[in-house]
């Protein structure tokens, strides 16, 4: 059952001084996000990914196109916050910088059971932080007695605490050492497992996104490049970039693989027309830059004209 | 999200310049737009009319109080309509008539201040230029060793922490009354006509000295802490860092520190014009030195609500004109600004 | 950086602990002051130029006035003018830069604007201006005044720390668990501001009390009553100097500056405890 | 033949709760055109050794332990012998290289003035200096821009240049890849390696905290953990055999690129690393180790076991370094 779906979402940002010129930074985005499935959105930095997910949990409005949740459109639901944020959470990359400094870490959690008027608040908590595997005591800590991976669980604990449907996890772990950051992606897949909530993993590094996905779409330049089953995207990628990211990944049985130079990241004010990962393609041909389209073939899609 | 620059000087940043100068203009003259209806509307909407309060201070017969009365109120034109009284006022401005002096009957005050601004500038430029450099380079200094930090520090806050004018009357007392080295009273001794004869410069400058080492005292504390705080946060920058650590000495990353530090401190310069501006009214009292600060006082003393306007629209010309200059240096010393087009306006 | 760590630096750092001793003083001296002296600041005392001694203790000035009562009542005015005109622009101040800050936008721009242009102005010429026009001045009115005209500096300084706070993720957060946005103004981002407004409160009261020495000085001091500003201004007038009354003109200034140094030297202390780098030095 | 030894070096930081003890009796050495790569989690210590060898600045302290540099000890060396060893002998590319150059200075000025400080002429290294930069494709006008001009990633490849522009022996670079996209990861380890191969540097210490980047770069990989050593060897023993249980655990907690979750579960490490003001004598992964045993109480010397070195008291039977 589609719990959400984004259809054609567009966001323009304000440049310069009085603002006239405008900058894309998501483009006609569309995809869909089943029920207790987790789905990973992956791109590097200034690909959108982060602004998606403020579209999602309605900190930005989208210029044009459509959010669907349980078949309803979000800006309408956002009329009525408290119902929406029942159902729809976040988590977010920076541990150090989602915990106000000068509040404990209790009435860090207490206020959206008061909010959202969930009854005995005392069992919740403990609830929650079992599930989460911390102490009970550390309601009592500030968030500056606790390490980035605690306090990363405590706000995984804070979305968890009001049962939502789907949870939006921006890099949940790019701030996090290897060892805790393992612990936390587990954390997540029980808490799919266990409550059936749905993850979209909006990350930067595609093995996480290949250990704990079930679907990855890939971004670039506000768009989206290429989207699929987590094995078959990453053991068979399709779309150039999605190769470039492949064999970017560091692999322990490959030496100094070869990739040559990888180019610049995108200029997204001076973006080129069609295809914008054009001048870093190795594919790249005269059609590239008229090339806008979506092509769809047996359950995956690529936005190249390689497959036409 | 990166937004490197189109390469290469073109012309681009020239227009950039020009559009970024503009602005700056334009918020000058708003500015003065905006400190001149203040200075227009106060006496025409303060509580109680100012022409009363001026009658009362003569105490004359109620005939001749009349007289007066009608007298004022037709200077002030405060019987027409207000648009009217607002449109007349810009078109005296700029036909430079801003009214007959009370306190200096019959001069008019424009002619009362061009004779005293020349004093006050004279007085006020060479201070802030010379407390500019001596404080930046003493709080330089200050910040490399900590007890140096620690003698230092109380001295300069209060040297800032003391009103200008005590520090006038401090100077005036001990150079002038105790050890009688200089004169405390005046700009030149009352036999002299101001000329540029060398005889009357030398003792002009010989009554100069007390003020301007009164007022270079009191700000240098100012732009002594400034530094003071702005070289350790640029020592401790990443760029100082990596210097030191490819073997650079510590004189060329205090060169370095030095030059970034000062910038901030341009941009306190225009803020600082404020308060240097009152110190120096303050200061001229104590030496009874005939600038705008004095014939200030005598206008408030007498009530010569003219002479009090004249004098506040010259302070925000003058500050204003300073405040484009400092911007302007301030865009040849920062390349930041220039190269990076996206730069804060 | 919490409560306990908090008292932890504040009591331990020197500057903060000599400041609050030298203010605490200061502030007893005008509560008390009054009852020390039999005199009123501004009656006929005793025999006037007379230098400090048993009986005056700050001397007498041309008038014969006790010079210690007219400083104690001077000191409780200024200190007043610290308060009310050093409270009232920091509270100016910090709803506009907070205003300002928070709701960004076209709302940001005309603010800011407004704060640019009156930060250009010189705040004692446009003191001047009201308060030639004034016909009656209390300490009370010329403390509204100056709070009056000194926000624009502290509603920059409070909207560059909200535009800071309002990124952080912790407001993100409280945002999407519907929290009215008032809430989140007064429960996430001004806890986290507090310590600033303190400190820039302490700014703001020094340079209240500078202010108004100055209004003071230049003859719109207040109209009755007496303070250290008009004690200065009557000295000049009275050539104090030229007449070797050292004591008239020392004690005064003396005074204000010490407040108000005591002051600055207290926001270095108080900026010590907050941010770690300044401290190691 | 080595270009550093390091003996039991000690830095601790002077904090106000005491001796924070970073990096705590560490001994390693650099072959002369080897590349050691240091991996370890965040308050392991690996900076403090980094940019310990080159600068230390108040509150790291020094306490123990010398480090050589072909037979001079970098620990007690007097500030202007110090200052000439830096950048000609050893040079470091820090972790913020893209804000390491001062914005308002142009950037030929920059270099004039470093290369200045050690009595080189510009004139000299100028044509080096070019040929090297188009190398790692960044035009030659951009010696006549503000650093604020050119992109992060330009930044960076020029402090990579900068700091290799009089042939150091020894080459620290710190965490640079941390803060880039994968794409761009990788492209900086190929430019590090080619910069090797063509002789910018002799040998190379590349510090990072993700042990997956020295598969491709390092030749020997020292793994520290709390301020100690855990295990040095070859990278491809630590990949095939790792000895120590936090290398192992470090390894197994690695997402790698073909794995999802159903086939192996990766397993973190619970519990945190102990607060480096409170060192007790016990092996410092006691608390987090799956194998620990009475022996663990005492902090275990450092064994040779073959060609790796460990710090683990299961292999005691090795012969003890």
């Amino acid at each position: 059952m589609k719990l959400l779906s984004l259809v054609k979402v567009v966001k323009d940002f304000p440049l310069g001084i009085l603002g006239r010129e405008r900058i894309r930074a998501v483009d006609r985005v569309s995809f869909d996000v089943y029920d207790s499935a987790i789905f990973a959105l992956i791109g590097e930095s200034g690909s959108g990914k982060t602004t998606i997910g403020k579209l999602i949990l309605g900190l930005l409005k989208p210029t044009s196109g459509e959010i669907i949740f349980n078949g309803q459109n979000v800006s309408k639901l956002l009329e009525d916050p408290e119902k929406y944020y029942r159902n729809v959470q976040g988590i977010f990359q920076d541990p150090f910088s989602a915990l106000n400094p000068v509040k404990r870490i209790g009435q860090f959690l207490e206020r959206p059971l008061k909010i959202f008027k969930i009854p005995d608040v005392k069992k919740r908590l403990k609830e929650v932080l079992s599930e989460v595997e911390l102490p009970f005591d550390s309601v009592e800590k500030y968030p500056h007695e606790l390490s980035g991976g605690q306090r990363q669980r405590v706000v995984i604990a804070r979305s968890i605490i009001t049962r939502p449907k789907i949870i939006l996890a921006d890099e949940p772990t790019s701030m996090l050492d290897v060892s805790i950051k393992a612990s936390i992606l587990n954390l997540i897949l029980r808490l799919r497992d266990d409550y059936s909530v749905s993850f979209i993993h909006v990350t930067h590094d595609l093995a996480s996104a290949k250990y704990i996905s079930d679907r990855i779409a890939v971004m670039y330049a506000g768009q989206i490049i290429e989207e699929g089953y987590a094995r078959d995207l990453v053991d068979d990628p399709l779309h150039p970039y999605t190769k470039l990211l492949r064999s970017a990944a560091p692999d322990p049985n490959k030496s100094i693989a070869k990739i040559g130079q990888t180019g610049e990241p995108p200029d997204l004010i001076a973006l080129p027309n069609g295809c914008a990962f054009k001048p870093r393609c190795p594919y790249a041909s005269k059609e590239c830059s008229s090339f806008d389209q979506m092509i769809e073939k047996d359950g995956r899609k690529v936005r190249c004209i390689l497959y036409r | 999200m990166n937004f490197s620059r189109p390469k290469g000087r073109d012309c681009s940043e020239v227009i950039f310049l020009r559009k970024y100068l503009l602005k700056k203009i334009l918020i000058y003259v708003l500015t003065f737009f905006f400190a001149a209806t203040i200075n227009w509307a106060i006496p025409r909407f303060m509580p109680g009319n100012p022409i009363h309060f001026l009658i009362a201070r003569f105490a004359t017969l109620p005939e001749s109080a009349k007289v007066l009365q009608s007298y004022f109120t037709q200077a002030f034109g405060l019987d027409r309509p207000l648009m009217e009284q607002y449109v007349n006022f810009w078109r005296a401005f700029f036909k430079g008539d801003l009214g007959i002096s009370i306190y200096l009957y019959p001069q008019p005050v424009l002619k009362v201040i061009l004779r005293s601004l020349p004093y006050t500038v004279l007085l006020l430029l060479p201070a802030i230029i010379v407390s500019f450099v001596i404080g930046n380079r003493f709080g330089a200094f200050v910040a490399r060793k900590k007890y140096l930090d620690n003698i230092a520090l109380p001295i300069f806050y209060t040297l800032t922490a003391a009103p200008y004018f005590w520090f006038g009357i401090l100077l005036a007392w001990l150079f002038g009354v105790v050890l009688k080295v200089f004169p405390i009273a005046g700009a030149y001794s009352f036999a002299m006509t101001p000329s540029f004869s060398w005889r009357f410069v030398s003792n002009y400058l010989y009554h100069w000295i007390l003020p301007f080492s009164s007022l270079v005292l009191v700000m240098l504390g100012g732009w002594a802490i400034g530094m003071r705080n702005m070289i350790i946060y640029e020592l401790e920058a990443n760029y100082s860092r990596y210097m030191e650590a490819l073997g650079s000495s510590q004189s060329l990353i205090r060169r370095y520190a030095y030059r970034n530090a000062i910038l901030p401190q341009v941009t306190g310069l225009a803020i600082q014009l404020g308060t240097a501006v009152a110190g120096t009214l303050t200061t001229e009292i104590v030496f009874s030195y005939p600038g705008i600060g004095y014939i200030l006082m005598q206008g408030i003393l007498n009530q010569d609500y003219f002479l009090i306007q004249g004098c506040f629209l010259f302070i925000i010309v003058g500050v204003l004109i300073a405040n484009f200059i400092v911007d302007i240096l301030y865009l040849i010393i920062d390349p930041r600004i220039r190269k990076s087009y996206t730069g804060e306006i | 950086m919490n409560l306990k760590e908090f008292v932890y630096f504040f009591l331990r750092n020197k500057k903060i602990i000599t400041a609050l001793c030298i203010l605490g003083l200061l502030a007893l001296v005008s509560i008390f002051g009054p009852f020390l002296t039999s005199y009123d600041p501004l009656e006929f005392a005793s025999a006037p130029y007379q230098p400090p001694n048993r009986q005056h203790w700050l001397g007498t000035n041309t008038f014969g006035q006790d010079l210690f009562t007219q400083t104690v009542y001077g000191l409780r005015s200024s200190l007043l003018v610290g308060l009310f005109g050093g409270g009232l622009a920091t509270i100016i101040g910090l709803i506009i830069g907070f205003l300002a800050g928070y709701r960004g936008g076209w709302f940001d721009e005309i603010l800011m604007m407004l704060t640019n242009i009156l930060m250009v102005i010189p705040t004692l010429a446009l003191l001047i201006i009201i308060a030639a026009y004034l016909p009656y001045r209390g300490v009370l009115i010329q403390s509204v005044i100056i709070g009056l005209t000194a926000w624009p500096w502290t509603a920059r300084a409070v909207r560059a720390q909200t535009l800071s706070l309002k990124t952080r993720e912790f407001v993100d957060l409280a945002r999407i668990t519907a929290t009215r946005s008032s809430k989140i103004i007064f429960q996430e981002i001004m806890p986290n501001m507090m310590s600033y407004v303190f400190m820039v409160f302490i700014l703001q009261f020094g340079g209240a009390i500078l202010a108004a020495t100055g209004l003071d000085f230049i003859g719109l001091g207040p109209t009755r009553g007496i303070s250290l500003g008009i004690m200065l201004q009557q000295a000049t007038l009275w050539n104090a100097i030229q007449l070797g009354m050292w004591w008239w003109v020392v004690t005064p200034g003396a005074l204000i500056t010490l407040v108000v140094a005591t002051l600055y030297i207290m926001n270095t202390g108080l900026d010590e405890v907050f941010n770690p780098r300044l401290r190691e030095m | 033949m080595e270009i550093l030894q390091v003996k039991d070096l000690k830095l601790y930081y002077k904090t106000l709760y005491g001796m924070a003890k970073a990096v705590d009796g560490v001994s390693f050495t650099v072959r002369k055109g080897e590349t050691l790569g240091i991996a370890g989690e965040s308050g392991c210590g690996k900076t403090t050794l980094g940019l310990g060898l080159v600068l230390r600045k108040p509150p790291m302290v020094w306490c123990g332990g010398q480090a050589f540099i072909e037979d001079t000890d970098l620990m007690n060396l007097d500030e202007k012998s110090m200052r000439k060893l830096r950048y000609e002998k050893i040079s470091i590319i820090p972790q913020y290289a893209m804000d390491a150059l001062n914005p308002t200075k142009k950037i030929r000025q920059i270099i004039q003035d470093l290369l200045k400080e050690h009595k080189q002429r510009y004139e000299e290294k100028q044509e080096l200096l070019t040929e090297r930069l188009t190398l790692i494709n960044l035009n030659k006008k951009i010696l006549d821009m503000y650093p604020i001009e050119l992109s992060g990633g330009m930044r960076q490849r020029l402090v990579m240049v900068i700091s290799t522009l009089l042939n150091p022996k020894l080459l620290i670079s710190d965490e640079i890849t941390s803060a880039l996209d994968v794409s761009t990861q990788k492209t900086v380890i190929q430019t590090l390696y080619q910069m090797k191969k063509k002789g910018f540097m002799d040998s190379l210490i590349f510090i990072t905290h993700d042990l997956s980047l020295l598969y491709q770069i390092a030749d020997r990989v020292m793994i520290m953990y709390a301020g100690k050593v855990a295990e040095i060897g070859e990278i491809q023993d630590i990949v095939d055999n790792p000895l120590h249980p936090y290398t192992r655990a470090l390894i197994g907690s690695l997402p790698r690129i073909g794995v999802r979750y159903h086939e192996t579960k990766l397993k973190g490490i619970h519990g945190y690393p102990p607060n480096l003001l409170k060192i007790g004598p016990a092996c410092r992964f006691k608390e987090r180790c799956p194998m620990a045993f009475n022996k663990c109480e005492e902090n275990p010397p450092i064994f040779r076991v073959n060609a790796q070195e460990v710090a683990c008291w299961l292999y005691e039977e090795g012969e003890r370094v």
